[in-house]
C-alpha cells in the first residue's frame, strides 16, 4: 500500500467505471476527480453533467469546492437550468451518476436524511440534494463511501435514494424506470450486485485488505463473490495524473 | 429602494421565501442578513439547496418550516443550526418538507407553468415521496406508468441575486442558473438585488440574457458583493475560507451567537459587512482574468 | 458532412421530423428542399407553426401526417397545398393532428422532460381537444381541477437552423426561440444548419447561449442563408416578396409545380438557390446597422 | 365617415381594450396596431407577449409582417421560449389577449380550423396557432373579425378557440380556470356578451352603420342593448398616430 492512499486508489476505481463518450452525472470531490481523470486517460470524450445546470466537457482548470464555482462555468459546454439536465437524466441519456451515501444496505439503498441509531437521538444530515434523482434515473450508479459498520447497516433508518429497495424485481414494481447501484466504491473494497437478488456482493478487495476486514466492518453478512478479486492498484500515470489534480492533496490524503 | 426597505416592505412575517436558486453560486446572502436583522418570524425557506444561508436563519430563530433538498454547508459538510433545529428544537421546533433538487425543480416550474402539478418518474420508492404528501403516486393516462405528481410551489416572495440590471428590474444573469427562471414566475413578489445597476440600453442589448424581465420584479436593488461569500461569475470567486470558518466557529449556539453578532446583528448593513471583511480580502477573490462573451448580432 | 448527405443519412422514409421550431424565423429552408428533392415519403411534420415550408413539402407529397398548431402562410393567409390535400386529397391524403401552440409546446417539453405526459389548462372544450386523442381530460390529483394531459412528442428528427455552431455542433442561437430547445432535447436525432461554423473558443466564450450542446447534435452543417426566405437576426431580414409571390404562385396545382421547379428540383443545391435568388436581392436583406450584444463577462 | 377607415376604426377600438400596464397578448395586424396605438396614447406601460417568446414593451421602428421580424427582437424586454409566455398565460397573468377568427358564432366561440358549409366541400383553413390557448386562458379575450353573415353564425362548425360554449357557466364546467370572449371588434359594430346568458349582445355601431345593416349581416337574431351606443370615432391624434404606425396604408387602408 506504499505509494498511494486509498483515497487515490477509489478515485481509480471511479474512473474505471466510466467508458468513453459517456454521459455523467458528476457530482462533487471524489467522483469528480474520478471524471476528471477518466477524462485525461481513456475517456477522453466523456461529457459531465451538474445538477445546477452546467454541461462540462473540457476539465475545469482549477480544483473546484462546489460545481457553482467559476472555474467550472468558464469555458463550459453549455450553462442552462436544473430542469434542463434533469429532463436529460430522467430521459435515459445519462449512462452513470456518482453519489456519495452516510448509510447503505445490504440492497443499495441510501441514506443522507435521517439517521436513527439505537437508544440515541436521530440525527439529522443534509439531505438528498440530487442524489435521489441520480439513483432513481441513472441507468448506472456508484456509491463511494467510507466503509464503516456505522454506515454499512442491515436496513437503512431511510431510503433518500433508492437502490433496489427490498431486492428482485422492487424498481421496477415502484415505477423506477432503469438503473438502480452498480457499484459501491469503499475504502477497503469494491461491491457488486446479484443479478437477479440484487443483494450486494463483495467483487473486490482493494490490496493489503483482508476480507475479513471487509466483513468486520459490514453491518450484515456480506455475501463474497466466487470471483473475488483485489483491485488493480493506481498505474503511475494515473497516479501522477491524481497528483496534479489535487496538488495539495486536499481531497486524496 | 434600500435593501432594508424592500425587505421591510415585502417580506412580512410567516412569509414563504425562496432563496438559493442558482445553488452554489449567487446565493441572496445580503438580503438574508437583512431579514434576520429585522427579527423576521414563522419563515417558509423554500431552495434545492442554500449552502449556509438557510442554517443562518434557522440559528437566528426567523424559520417554522424549510422545503428543501438539502441543507448544510456545501464544502463543509454538516449545518449545525439546522441539526440543532431539528433535533432538538432549539432555537425553535422546524418543521422539514424533504424533497429532491428534481422536485423542487418540478414544483417551482408547476408554478410557473400555472398547473398545479407535474408528473416525473423520480424518487419512486424513497422515503421523500412516501413521507411527502406533495409527491403522490398517479398512473400516466396514456402508458399506465406509475409516476409521482409533485405539486406546485408557489412561494410568496423569491429573492434573487444577478450580475447587473437596469432600473426597472430587468435583469442580465449568467453562468449556471439553477431554479431561478422559474422560482421567480412562480411566485408572487420578486426582490432582486444586483451587482450593479446598468443603463437599460445594457440590458436592452440582449434581450436573450434577460432572463428576468422587469414587470414581474417587485423590487430591484444595487447591491454590490450582494452575494458573498458565493460566488458571482465575472466579479468575484467564492470566498471558501469564509465557508470552513463558518462550519469551525458555529458548532455550539454561543459560537454561533458570536458569530452572528460579528457578522449580522452587529453591522448595520451590507457595507458595514464589506468593510468588516476588508478591501485585501474583497481584492484577493476578484477575477484575475477578463474573459468576455463573444457578441451576438442583433441588428437588422 | 454536406446537407445532403445529412438527410440522406438520418430522413428515412417514413421518419417523423420536427421543423420550424422558433416560429416564422430560422426556418430550415435549406434543409426542407433537400428533402424534397431527395423525395423522402410518408413523412410526418410536426411544429407549432411552419409558415411555407410545410406546404412546400406536403404539395411534393412529402407528407403522410401533419401535427401542427397552424399551416399557412403567415404574411399571405391559406396555404394551397395544405387545402388540396385536406379537402382533395391531392397530390395524396394528408392526416390531421390539430393542436394548440402550447400543446405542441407541451408535448415537445415532455419528451424534453421525460415524462409520458404534462398537464394544461388550455384547450378545454375545443373540438381541438375533443378530437386529439393525444389530449386527453384528466383530473388534478390535488385539487380535483380538470386538465388536459398533453401527451409526449418524440420526433425521429429535430432539423433546426442556427446563428452559428462550432464543428462539433454546439450551437449559438439567439432571437425569439419558439420551441426549439425542447424540440431538440425530445427528439431521437438532430440535424443543425447554420449560417456560420465558428471556432470552438467563440462558443466556449458565452455557455449560457449554447442551448444546444453539441453532444445532443447528428449532424451539423454550414448553411449560409439556410433559412431564407424567413429571417435570421444578426444575418439577414424576412424576404417578404418572396411569401408574397409564393402565395401568388402557387394557387393551383401547375402553378406550385412551377414554382417548385424553379426554386427547388430545378436546382441543384443551396449554392445553386442563392443564385438564382441574386445576389442583389440577398444584399437587400442584409441587416443596415450593427447592433451587438454587450458582453457579459466570464473571468475568475 | 368622411376622413378615417374602418380598420383605421378598428384599431382604435382595440386600442381602447387595453389599459395602462396591463399585459397583452398582442398578435399581429389589427391587434398589433391597436396595441401600439394604446402604448402612444393612454397605455404607455403596456406589456406585449408574443407567443414565440418574446416580451416587448418598447414598440419596434418598423413594422412588422411577422412577430418574429428581426425589428420585434430587437431591444426587446426579453427574448425566451414559447412555454415562457404560455407559462405567464396559463398563470393567469395576462389581462388582455387578441385574435381574429373566420366564424364566430352567438356564444363567442371561434372557428380557424375547418368550415363546413351547406352541401360544399369543408374548407381547411390554417388551424389555432395560440388562438385556442388565448382564448382558454386570457383575463379578457377580444376578437377582431370582418361582419359577414357567412362568419356569424348561430353554431360554428368546429370551435377552434372557445367562446362561452353553449352560454351559462359552460367554461367553468369544462375547466376552463378563467376568461372568455369580452368584446367583439367587427368593421360594423362592437358586440359585447350578456354577463349570464354570455351571448353577444350589439353594444355599439360604428358612425355610418346602421343596425338593421349589422343585424342583416348576423346570422343568428342578434339581440340589441338597450345602451346601444356608437362607437366613438377616432381622435386627430389617434389618427395620426395610425398613418405614422402604418404610412403606406398596408393594413388600414
Amino acid at each position: 500500500m506504499t505509494g498511494y492512499t486509498l483515497r487515490e486508489l477509489m478515485v481509480v476505481a471511479a474512473a474505471r467505471q466510466i467508458e468513453d463518450g459517456q454521459v455523467v452525472f458528476v457530482g462533487m470531490r471524489l467522483p469528480l476527480l474520478g471524471f476528471l481523470l477518466a477524462k485525461r486517460t481513456h475517456a477522453p470524450q466523456a461529457i459531465g453533467l451538474y445538477e445546477n445546470g452546467i454541461i462540462r466537457e473540457m476539465p475545469s482548470a482549477e480544483m473546484l469546492y462546489t460545481m457553482s464555482d467559476p472555474p467550472n462555468i468558464y469555458r463550459a459546454t453549455s450553462c442552462a437550468d436544473m430542469l434542463a439536465v434533469m429532463g436529460l437524466l430522467q430521459q435515459g441519456r445519462v449512462d452513470v451518476g456518482f453519489i456519495g451515501g452516510a448509510e447503505i444496505d445490504r440492497f443499495g439503498n441510501l441514506n443522507t436524511t435521517l439517521v436513527r441509531a439505537d437508544g440515541r437521538r436521530a440525527i439529522r444530515l443534509p439531505g438528498s440534494g440530487g442524489a435521489c434523482d441520480i439513483a432513481s434515473l441513472a441507468h448506472r450508479l456508484i456509491a463511494i463511501m467510507a466503509h464503516e459498520k456505522r454506515r454499512f447497516r442491515e436496513r437503512v433508518s431511510y431510503i433518500t435514494s433508492p437502490g433496489y429497495g427490498e431486492g428482485g424485481n422492487w424498481r421496477s414494481a415502484v415505477g423506477l424506470p432503469r438503473g438502480g447501484p452498480s457499484v459501491v466504491i469503499t475504502d477497503k473494497a469494491i461491491l457488486e450486485f446479484d443479478p437477479v437478488t440484487k443483494e450486494a456482493v463483495l467483487s473486490s478487495v482493494h490490496p493489503g485488505i483482508s476480507v475479513d476486514d471487509v466483513l468486520a466492518h459490514t453491518g450484515w453478512p456480506l455475501r463474497v463473490s466466487k470471483d473475488l478479486d483485489e483491485t488493480p492498484p493506481p498505474t503511475e500515470e494515473e497516479l501522477s495524473i491524481i497528483r496534479e489534480l489535487d496538488p495539495r492533496g486536499f481531497w486524496t490524503r | 429602494m434600500t435593501l432594508s426597505e424592500a425587505i421591510e416592505q415585502y417580506v412580512p412575517d410567516g412569509a414563504s421565501i425562496v432563496m438559493g436558486t442558482a445553488m452554489e453560486a449567487l446565493i441572496p446572502f445580503a438580503a438574508g442578513h437583512e431579514i434576520i436583522r429585522q427579527r423576521k418570524r414563522d419563515l417558509t425557506l423554500i431552495g434545492p439547496i442554500s449552502d449556509i444561508l438557510f442554517d443562518q436563519l434557522i440559528g437566528a430563530g426567523c424559520v417554522e418550516k424549510v422545503i428543501a433538498a438539502w441543507v448544510g454547508n456545501v464544502s463543509g459538510g454538516s449545518a449545525y443550526n439546522l441539526r440543532r433545529a431539528v433535533e432538538e428544537g432549539m432555537p425553535r421546533p422546524l418543521e422539514m418538507e424533504d424533497h429532491t433538487n428534481f422536485t423542487i425543480a418540478l414544483g417551482l416550474h408547476a408554478g410557473a407553468l400555472g398547473v398545479p402539478y407535474l408528473p416525473a418518474r423520480t424518487a419512486l420508492g424513497s422515503d421523500i415521496q412516501r413521507r411527502n404528501d406533495h409527491l403522490r403516486s398517479i398512473t400516466c393516462p396514456y402508458t399506465g406508468d406509475r409516476l409521482i405528481a409533485v405539486r406546485a410551489i408557489e412561494p410568496d416572495v423569491a429573492i434573487v441575486h444577478v450580475q447587473r440590471a437596469d432600473e426597472a428590474g430587468n435583469c442580465h444573469l449568467w453562468g449556471n442558473l439553477g431554479v431561478t427562471i422559474d422560482a421567480v414566475r412562480a411566485s408572487r413578489r420578486v426582490i432582486v438585488t444586483a451587482e450593479e445597476i446598468v443603463p437599460a440600453d445594457v440590458i436592452l442589448s440582449d434581450p436573450n440574457r434577460t432572463l428576468i424581465p422587469g414587470f414581474l420584479v417587485t423590487a430591484v436593488v444595487e447591491q454590490p458583493w450582494g452575494a458573498h461569500p458565493s460566488p458571482v461569475v465575472g466579479y468575484y470567486n467564492r470566498d471558501n475560507d469564509y465557508f470552513h470558518e463558518y462550519h469551525r466557529e458555529t458548532k455550539t449556539p454561543e459560537q454561533f451567537h458570536r458569530w452572528l453578532q460579528r457578522w449580522v446583528l452587529g453591522v448595520k448593513d451590507r457595507n458595514h459587512y464589506l468593510e468588516r471583511l476588508g478591501r485585501d480580502r474583497r481584492e484577493a477573490l476578484r477575477p484575475r482574468r477578463r474573459a468576455p462573451s463573444a457578441p451576438a448580432e442583433f441588428g437588422y
